[in-house]
């Protein structure tokens, strides 16, 4: 059982996340991942860059105690948290959870329940810029309406 | 002395990203917001926004939630991740 | 809005699978993925193999169907769904389900309804064989009990 | 005529993995199956087998489902994929 997280600047290669996941892993037959991806949020097709803030020190603890409290909670194998900061182009991957498990709805199970704390909990910010004009993205309230499944 | 820190757009708004107060008398998370609230109507306006959230030593917190000398108390807007 | 399945003897590879869910996708912000792999079942350590029988044909109808079920109801951008059949190892990948969307919870949800469905109606079947015995895999009454959450 | 094809331990079972029965008076999946049991007690056993899983056409079905002439008639044990 582990929990791995990392804050990175640099781009992740989801396969080879996922091969690091599976790597001498016989115990665990489910693997599920979440990728969050920057999408074209404007519609009239304009590219859009977005910029990601945190909080260094606090990101990599609260990542880790979200990652801990799944693995508990689900008896999960592996957990593994990557959170991309800094500037980011359209269609690059932003946010990667991987989680092994025994069972197939521990995994997918976990996997949901750290990207909805993530979203909550882990202090990211976006700014997203269009052009000249730039603005912090806004928290959803169905973001923390998400987090009740999980009471 | 606390170490306080802001980020995002309440940092933009503050023009500030952190300073460093005394830490006398402020012995919870309400009195440290409230002292920085007497640096000017901007201040008192920003720190005042309901959904603010605020982090003690790295981690989630509250307005009753105690504060210490030398601990950090971070200020940001609800967080926008993942 | 594209579902894609295959039924194949040669492995996947989950990275390849990935990229091609996310080429030219900018819609879709979410991509879930779940990977199913031969486990170490027995727990003597004794290496184990696995053969996967299937109903040709009516495998890639079942599984283009669940597909589009979960496309509909969720209103999803693209699923992909691969399964092998033939003679596995241990640690080698048996079924990849990705799923990609507007919203995460969108994407989890397709996933897992995905996986869940496949498990009871795909034809497919497993024989487990260690040495020099072979025998059917039983199927679990949890993997019915599962579609219950889909009702 | 009717396609009959059985998979997995009914396969081994039955030692057989498909035969051609005369439609007539097949006209459902119950109809079929009774028939086939007619074949012998080993078949009778195994087809009754409660939990046993059954398609026409590729789709799955049940006993009450209509068979025709022409059609594909799968029986097969619980699926195990995934």
């Amino acid at each position: 059982m582990s929990v791995e997280v990392a804050v990175q600047e640099s781009a992740f290669d989801t396969g080879a996340e996922y091969a690091s996941l599976r790597a001498a892993n016989r115990t665990d037959g489910a693997t599920a991942i979440f990728v969050g991806s920057v999408r074209d949020f404007n519609n009239d097709g304009r590219v859009m860059a977005l910029t990601l803030e945190h909080y260094p020190g606090m990101t990599e603890k609260v990542l880790a105690d979200i990652g801990e409290q799944a693995l508990q909670r689900w008896s999960l194998g592996r957990v593994r948290i990557l959170h991309r900061v800094g500037q980011l182009e359209p269609g690059e991957d932003i946010v990667f959870v991987g989680v092994t498990a025994p069972h197939r709805q521990s995994a997918l199970d976990g996997c949901g329940f750290i990207i909805d704390l993530l979203k909550t909990e882990a202090p990211f910010w976006k700014k997203e810029s269009s052009g000249s004009t730039a603005h912090w993205v806004e928290a959803r309230v169905s973001d923390r309406d998400a987090l009740q499944k999980w009471k | 002395m606390i170490r306080i820190l802001f980020f995002a757009g309440l940092r933009e708004q503050l023009d500030c990203d952190g300073l460093e107060i005394p830490a006398a008398g402020l012995r919870d998370v309400a009195r440290v917001r409230a002292a920085l609230g007497r640096r000017g109507e901007r201040w008192q306006v920003a720190l005042q926004r309901p959904d603010l959230q605020v982090a003690v030593n790295q981690a989630l917190a509250a307005d009753a939630s105690p504060v210490q000398p030398g601990d950090e108390v971070a200020f940001f807007p609800p967080v926008t991740g993942g």
